[in-house]
């Protein structure tokens, strides 16, 4: 069985390979094989994770050992793989969602002329996301993760035409690296603390290190899981990455790359655990993204961008769990499932909305579309009460388990962190019930776009519809089937542990309080954007909103702290290189140049002179002999 | 000869020798310095000979007979008429402006002259060795012997060499010297009509002298009317301003002449002087005559 | 008398000659200050052959007249062509030897 | 003796450079055609050194080695042979130059249209000649084990480097034709005098080296192998500051050639202005054999003083990193671009070398060849690109993907690999020198690892404005790479992709040789503070 893991990675990079070598002979039927490689590596994952269900809850851990990848001396990195249930949770969605987004994207990239590379890039994601999520060892992990954010970089960028693409794709490629730094720093601190970085050797001994080191590796793999989740304060390019196809936004920076870093640090469990500052440390992070990202959130007209502000909070609820240690990396997980349906199938709506609106993304030119796009006004709408949080529905339970996790912290941080995510629900019930009012309800206000021509919405072809059902129903259902006998907790409980703290309250209270302030926020949407008309044009707004339509100055923010220092840096270092560095050398070639000239003087051709200098220096060559024979 | 191996093997010198160097040493320096001050080539030339005498004879006195006669006859005899031909070829009478043009040669000449000499001389006193062994046994063979067997044996290749080198050398003073003619040269008829085309003086230039009594290149001949041409002297001579004024005295001649002429025939001398062109004029075919005459008794 | 004064006279007319070379413009005159000094070296020679004993001095002051001989027929022909073509003998006038 | 393999691998080319230039003028394919076979020819003599290399724990360091009397005066010696860095450099060499010729198949042809200055004007057999040349100059500095030998072909290849630079500049100057050649003459003296400055205070050092070793030993000899074995048996030991002094020396000409700052001035003109096959050449082999010499002479024969300047250098090659990678972004040129980029790689090799631990030393010989095959898929691309615009500034480019997009492709392909993108070669071998640097000292490999950011920075800005966006004007019709120049650049590719993925048959080769510089330094590698294996033991 193991032999499949290795084939479950090459499937999509041999689509990938040939899908963006294959040429353009490929134009044709080129989509449809890297459909194919999607869903083989589904397919393979299926059957593991029933092999993985026939054993026992211990023996749930496959290895895969390739080949040795870099030995120098003491340093080993080799190529395998370790699948066990977290790994195999991931492969799931991964290749689950993945597939259902190839097929979606087989109907929206349809009159793209550069579809086959598209599909190439997708596939290359795929590879790249399986081989993060099965590395054993962390270099193997880096490499996954360096090649998601390529992948990433490619997709967002794929429409390079258009200059804020190239940047926007850029610009997360930068920032995730300065989070790979983080990874890279943990990994040569793992390595010249316990000699090596494979999960095997380094989790079971972590007690062994100093709490500082461990505390250092924790920080600095957190800073990795910031950059890739998009998590303050390396958050700043999810938004622009909406520049990118809509499938990849809802694959990437939805359902999979982006919860990576949950990943990691579920992954990287045991060092943070005996960590505790730097457990500290990811849940204040976790619970200030989710305000940041459910503000931003609430402000955003286009639509994907508040999608994607909406991705960001509910990954702060999942570094929230799983700074909480054992009691919250289970719910961690948990949740990011039923995100990676739900907001999945929130993006799928929002490109089909778009697919019928000539690629209009502000929300104030939609307005009652349900009639126009039933079907996709029904999965959304599924979708968008799962993740609000609406009873027995997938959203209800995750979450509503991560603010039990919260509370039962304990102590007044568990009171602080329960009313965080309290917060962050019913901010999260107000910008979801936001979009769903200004997208679907209200009356239409679409006009002509650029080139004048008059939008008529209309319904999306099946290949796009049927992931979007495929995934409403993953999002109503996902609850259900995990908190059926806490199958999941089940599941999960040999590689994460689970520990359940002492809470001040009930699951039952949470549940209720979540539900009110769901309630309260989705009341609150309702009376500013359903009673009366919306706006076309977005009025000023408070001061808050109108930071928030600006990321909170996050841009702003980073462009003056970095972007202009260090254009002014390099700018003043070129011209000192060319000034003071240069300078030096060219002046002492011009004054030697200047000395010879002078010197030079003395060659006045007079054979006399000459001789006078030949007898001058015999006379000297004399007197050093004598001197010599003095001496 | 024997005489000199004797002088030569005394291993301190006799005070003869003391007594010649000090008379001779003083009169070398003297040359070298009349070799470096003098204005004209030709006296510098002169000086040097004459150190190169007394070198000679040095040689001599330190029992070098061979390189003493040597000495006179290459170096003195040899190279030195070299010199003063050379000398008469770029012009003799030349003499050099001691009028220094480069700035600050002669100082700086002067300042190596004398350190350099101080400083061998220096350098000479600090290697002073109070006793020598003299060429007695060295000369025993006579020394030309020695030399010779020295030459023949042990330096024998650089011998061959120098003949090489001379050999060479003499080819290549030709060689520099020599100039190839690039046209073929005239006949004596393309001369004639060279000169008739230019038109200067068509007949060979007249005689110099008058009167039997000069017939010295330095004076010129006289025209008919008794000024001197100056034709009939070598430019060269006028150059070097060595020309004799000749009117006074063949004038008087003249006057003499006339006066014997008119006593011989009897007839009253005429009253006063005759007018000088008619005089002249009547005495010029006589004044030839005479001029024959003295020619023949120059030829006796 | 120390045989020495020899070399003494020696190194006199050498400096003599010296002088000569850088003073004088006259390319014949300069052309015997070297000669005055080649006989100052020939001197010295003599005298060391005197006061060694051995006949390898004056071989060596042979050999200087030869070689002496030599150039003067050579650095005499090379001055007489000199003169013919610039009408002059001054080793100023020919001061070509710079850039 | 056997076969003199590694003679004959440097003599392939040196006899290649003298058919080549032998061609007559008209024949100008002949000559590149010529060239490209002796190239392979010694491409294939290099696998067979490869073969012949025996990796095996027991086997000698320096392996075919030949050793012939020359100068025995001075105890010169001809002598040859290869440890596995050596192997591996010689094999990058050989590899490259083929490529190197393929590329640049039509830069030294004679512009159409001016007439030749004279009928045996012959640029084109020049051209390759030269590459042969420097190919052979290089091939034997990288095998020469006597001292001496390696100084002289260390500054005899500067001869044809100058000539390459000077006299064939790319066609692509912002100012016109004279003002060309003007930059192209100060690029090329500028290189030289550099050079040359370098490498004559080695020479006085190499002299130094002799008398030094005069005094202890027997007699003096600039052997390597001698030296060493001397060291080792103690026989041999340099007072405290003639070894510093020697190693001053000879580090000097090493850090001038691999350019540290700041030494480096040099390099960006030289690149700049050349062609971008020489630009290649300069930086992915000449100055190869600067990082390579410090490894192998100034830690081999000086390792007190090495230790001593340790600080110094280590610090110089952060600079490098950091100055290198800020430069190159703020550049507007191309080609000067990626030498900074180059700077900053040296910086890292250096860094590598200095930590003096076996991973640094892997990593650091693995980063020689890989940043030699990186920068020469990416500037060769870029020269393509050149080529077809005739300007060599970022901002005359634009949407270059939509009009070419293999030229985008593989233009992003090779800077993925320049800023070492895991999966492709150069990754491994940064990676290997940060862990060596961060082992010894947790603060340098820190500040090394901001230069990966930097990297991402120069990489991407360079891409976005040449690659996306609109078409600029003037770009609409620009044709996409060529048959032959998909063939030069695909293969560095593979090459790049596979040494990222397996790099375990040049690491096999370069362990021993490894162990052995380790020993030279008498250093070990730092041990992890807590060794998994004893806790294993402890439970």
């Amino acid at each position: 069985m193991e032999s499949l893991i290795g084939l479950l990675v090459a499937a999509p990079l041999l689509g990938a390979a040939v899908l963006l070598l294959g040429g353009r002979r490929l134009d044709r039927a080129g989509h449809w094989f890297g459909l194919a490689m999607a869903a083989v590596s589904f397919v393979l994952a299926v059957a593991l994770f029933f092999d993985l269900l026939d054993r026992a809850g211990e023996e749930r851990t496959l290895h895969q050992h390739l080949f040795s990848w870099v030995p120098v001396a003491d340093f080993r990195a080799d190529v395998a793989f370790q699948l066990d249930q977290l790994s195999m949770t991931f492969v799931l969605l991964i290749t689950g969602v993945g597939t259902l987004i190839h097929l979606y994207s087989v109907g929206y990239m349809e009159h793209d002329e550069r579809r086959r590379r598209f599909f190439g890039y997708l596939n290359l994601f795929l590879g790249a996301m399986l081989l993060l999520v099965l590395a054993d060892n962390y270099l193997l992990l880096y490499v996954g993760w360096e090649g998601v954010g390529l992948a990433s970089f490619l997709l967002i960028g794929f429409w390079q035409h258009k200059p804020s693409a190239a940047t926007a794709a850029k610009k997360a490629f930068v920032v995730n690296r300065v989070g790979d730094v983080g990874l890279s720093i943990a990994i040569l601190l793992m390595f010249t603390t316990f000699g090596s970085f494979a999960f095997a050797e380094v989790l079971p001994n972590a007690d062994s290190a100093s709490e500082g080191t461990l505390t250092g590796i924790g920080l600095m793999l957190l800073l990795a899981a910031c950059g890739k989740s998009a998590q303050v304060p390396l958050q700043s390019w999810l938004g622009d990455a909406m520049e990118g196809p809509t499938p990849v936004s809802a694959l990437i920076h939805a359902a999979t790359m982006v919860t990576a870093g949950v990943y990691l640090v579920v992954r990287s469990g045991a060092v943070f655990d005996a960590a505790p500052d730097a457990q500290t440390v990811v849940v204040v992070v976790g619970a200030v993204t989710l305000l940041f990202g459910a503000v931003v959130g609430c402000a955003k007209d286009d639509i994907k961008k508040a999608l994607a502000g909406s991705t960001m909070s509910q990954i702060g609820y999942m570094m929230l769990a799983a700074g909480l240690g054992p009691i919250g990396y289970v719910f961690a997980i948990m949740h990011l499932v039923t995100h990676g349906f739900f907001k999945a199938g929130l993006f799928l709506g929002a490109g089909s909305v778009m697919h019928g609106m000539n690629d209009e993304v502000d929300m104030r030119r939609y307005g009652g579309l349900r009639t126009y796009m039933p079907v996709t006004f029904v999965t959304f709408g599924l979708a968008y009460l799962a993740i609000i949080g609406f009873p027995y529905l997938s959203g209800f339970f995750s979450k509503d388990e991560i603010i039990y996790a919260g509370f039962s912290k304990g102590g007044t941080e568990g009171w602080i962190l329960g009313g965080v995510m309290l917060l962050g629900a019913a901010l999260t019930a107000y910008y979801m019930t936001r979009i769903m009012l200004m997208t679907f309800f209200g009356e239409k206000r679409w006009q002509p776009d650029a080139n004048g021509h008059e939008p008529h919405p209309h319904e999306s072809p099946l290949t796009m519809t049927v992931p979007m059902m495929v995934l409403a129903g993953g999002a109503v259902a996902a609850g259900f089937v995990f908190d059926a006998g806490e199958s999941f907790v089940h599941w999960l409980e040999p590689v994460t542990g689970l520990e359940h703290g002492d809470s001040p309250v009930s699951h039952g209270q949470v549940s209720i309080a979540a539900t009110a302030v769901m309630v309260l926020g989705v009341a609150g949407a309702w009376f500013q954007y359903g009673r009366r008309p919306v706006p076309v044009v977005a009025p000023t707004g408070s001061l808050l909103t109108r930071a928030a339509r600006r990321d909170l100055l996050q841009d702003d923010f980073n462009h003056a702290a970095f972007v202009q220092t260090g254009s002014y840096l390099t700018r003043g270092l070129v011209y000192l290189d060319h000034k003071l560095v240069d300078g030096v050398v060219n002046g002492t070639a011009a004054s030697f140049g200047g000395l010879s000239g002078r010197l030079r003087r003395i060659q006045n051709g007079f054979a006399r002179s000459y001789a006078v200098s030949m007898f001058g220096g015999a006379a000297v060559l004399v007197a050093v002999t004598l001197l010599m024979r003095a001496v | 000869m024997s005489t000199l191996t004797t002088l030569a093997a005394e291993t301190s010198t006799s005070t003869g020798e003391a007594v010649q160097f000090w008379i001779l040493a003083p009169l070398a320096v003297l040359g070298g310095l009349g070799t470096l001050l003098l204005r004209r080539a030709v006296h510098s030339a002169l000086c040097l000979a004459g150190t190169m005498v007394l070198l000679a004879l040095f040689y001599l006195a330190n029992g070098a007979y061979f390189l003493g006669v040597v000495q006179i006859v290459v170096y003195t005899g040899a190279v030195m008429m070299l010199f003063l031909f050379v000398l008469m070829l770029v012009g003799v009478s030349a003499a050099d402006s001691f009028k220094e043009t480069l700035a600050g040669q002669r100082w700086l000449a002067a300042a190596c002259g004398l350190g350099l000499g101080l400083l061998l001389i220096a350098g000479i006193g600090q290697a002073s060795t109070g006793s020598f062994t003299g060429l007695a046994e060295a000369n025993g063979g006579g020394n030309v012997e020695g030399l010779a067997s020295l030459l023949f044996t042990r330096y024998v290749v650089a011998f061959e060499v120098t003949g090489v080198l001379l050999t060479i050398a003499a080819l290549g003073a030709t060689l520099l010297t020599h100039r190839e003619r690039v046209e073929r040269n005239k006949t004596q008829r393309e001369q004639a009509e060279e000169r008739v085309r230019s038109g200067v003086q068509l007949p060979p230039l007249p005689a110099p002298g008058v009167y039997a009594r000069h017939n010295g290149v330095d004076i010129p001949g006289l025209l008919p009317d008794g000024t001197p041409s100056e034709l009939t002297v070598n430019p060269t001579l006028r150059g070097r301003g060595q020309v004799r004024e000749v009117h006074g005295q063949a004038l008087a001649d003249l006057a003499a002449l006339e006066q014997r002429t008119s006593a011989y025939q009897g007839r009253p001398s005429p009253a006063g002087p005759a007018p000088r062109g008619t005089a002249l004029g009547g005495a010029a075919a006589p004044g030839d005559g005479a001029v024959s005459t003295d020619a023949e008794e120059a030829r006796k | 008398m120390n045989p020495q004064n020899y070399l003494y006279l020696a190194a006199l007319l050498f400096t003599l000659g010296a002088s000569g070379v850088l003073l004088r413009r006259n390319a014949i005159v300069v052309f015997m200050c070297i000669e005055l000094m080649l006989n100052a070296a020939n001197l010295a020679l003599v005298t060391f052959s005197r006061m060694h004993g051995n006949l390898d001095g004056q071989i060596m002051a042979f050999f200087v007249m030869v070689v002496a001989a030599a150039e003067v027929v050579v650095g005499l022909a090379i001055i007489v062509m000199v003169y013919r073509s610039r009408h002059s003998a001054s080793v100023d006038d020919a001061s070509l030897m710079k850039l | 003796m056997s076969f003199p393999l590694l003679t004959a691998t440097a003599v392939a080319p040196a006899l290649g450079a003298v058919v080549t230039a032998a061609v007559p003028a008209a024949r100008r394919t002949t000559a590149k055609w010529l060239a490209f076979g002796f190239s392979l020819l010694t491409l294939a003599l290099a696998a067979a050194v490869v073969l012949r290399f025996d990796t095996a724990p027991g086997a000698d360091r320096f392996q075919l080695t030949e050793s012939r009397s020359w100068i025995p005066d001075f105890g010169v010696r001809y002598e040859l042979g290869v440890d596995g860095i050596g192997v591996a450099m010689i094999a990058l060499t050989a590899v490259l130059i083929p490529f190197l010729i393929g590329a640049g198949w039509n830069d030294a042809d004679p512009v159409e249209g001016e007439a030749p200055a004279n009928r045996r004007w012959r640029p084109t057999q020049g051209f390759f000649a030269l590459i042969l040349m420097v190919e052979a100059m290089v091939i034997l500095s990288f095998a020469a084990t006597d001292v001496f030998l390696f100084y002289i072909f260390f500054e005899a290849m500067l001869i044809p480097m100058y000539f390459l630079i000077g006299g064939f500049g790319d066609r692509a100057g912002e100012q016109g034709e004279e003002g060309q050649a003007r930059q192209r003459s100060y690029a090329a003296v500028k290189f030289l005098l550099y050079n040359l400055a370098g490498g004559l205070v080695m020479l006085a050092a190499v002299i130094g080296l002799y008398v030094a070793t005069a005094d202890q030993l027997p007699e003096g000899t600039f052997s390597l192998q001698a030296i060493l074995e001397a060291r080792q048996s103690g026989e041999l030991d340099f007072a405290a500051d003639t070894e510093r002094w020697l190693f001053l020396g000879f580090f000097l000409a090493f850090a001038v050639k691999a350019p540290l700052w700041p030494l480096h001035t040099w390099l960006p003109n030289a690149m700049g202005e050349s062609t971008a096959p020489v630009a290649v050449l300069i930086t992915a082999v000449v100055d190869k054999v600067g990082t390579f010499a410090m490894l192998r002479f100034c830690l081999g024969m000086f390792p007190e003083a090495s230790e001593w300047a340790t600080p110094v250098v280590v610090g110089l090659a952060l600079v490098s990193i950091i100055y290198g990678a800020l430069l190159a972004i703020g550049q507007r040129d191309m080609k000067r671009l990626i030498a900074y980029a180059s700077i900053s790689h040296f910086g890292f090799i250096v860094l590598g070398v200095f930590a003096m631990t076996s991973q640094g030393h892997g990593g650091a010989t693995l980063y020689m060849i890989n940043h030699g095959i990186a920068t020469a898929a990416l500037m060769l691309v870029a020269g393509f690109l050149i080529a077809r615009r005739g300007s060599r500034l970022i901002a005359d480019y634009g949407g270059v993907q939509k009009t070419a997009p293999v030229l985008a492709g593989t233009f992003l392909i090779g800077g993925l690999a320049t800023l070492s993108l895991p999966g492709t070669g150069p990754f491994v071998s940064e990676f290997l020198v940060l862990v060596s640097a961060f082992s010894r000292w947790q603060a340098v490999g820190i500040i090394a690892c901001t230069g990966i950011v930097l990297a991402a920075l120069y990489v991407l800005l360079l891409y976005q404005r040449t690659m996306t966006g609109p078409v600029k004007a003037g770009l609409e019709k620009l044709p996409d790479l060529r048959v032959r120049e998909i063939a030069v650049v695909a293969p560095l590719i593979v090459l790049l992709v596979f040494l990222g993925v397996y790099p375990k048959p040049l690491t096999e080769i370069l362990d021993p040789a490894v162990e052995h510089t380790m020993s030279d330094v008498d250093r070990t590698d730092p041990q992890p503070q807590h060794d998994v294996s004893e806790v294993e033991a402890a439970e």
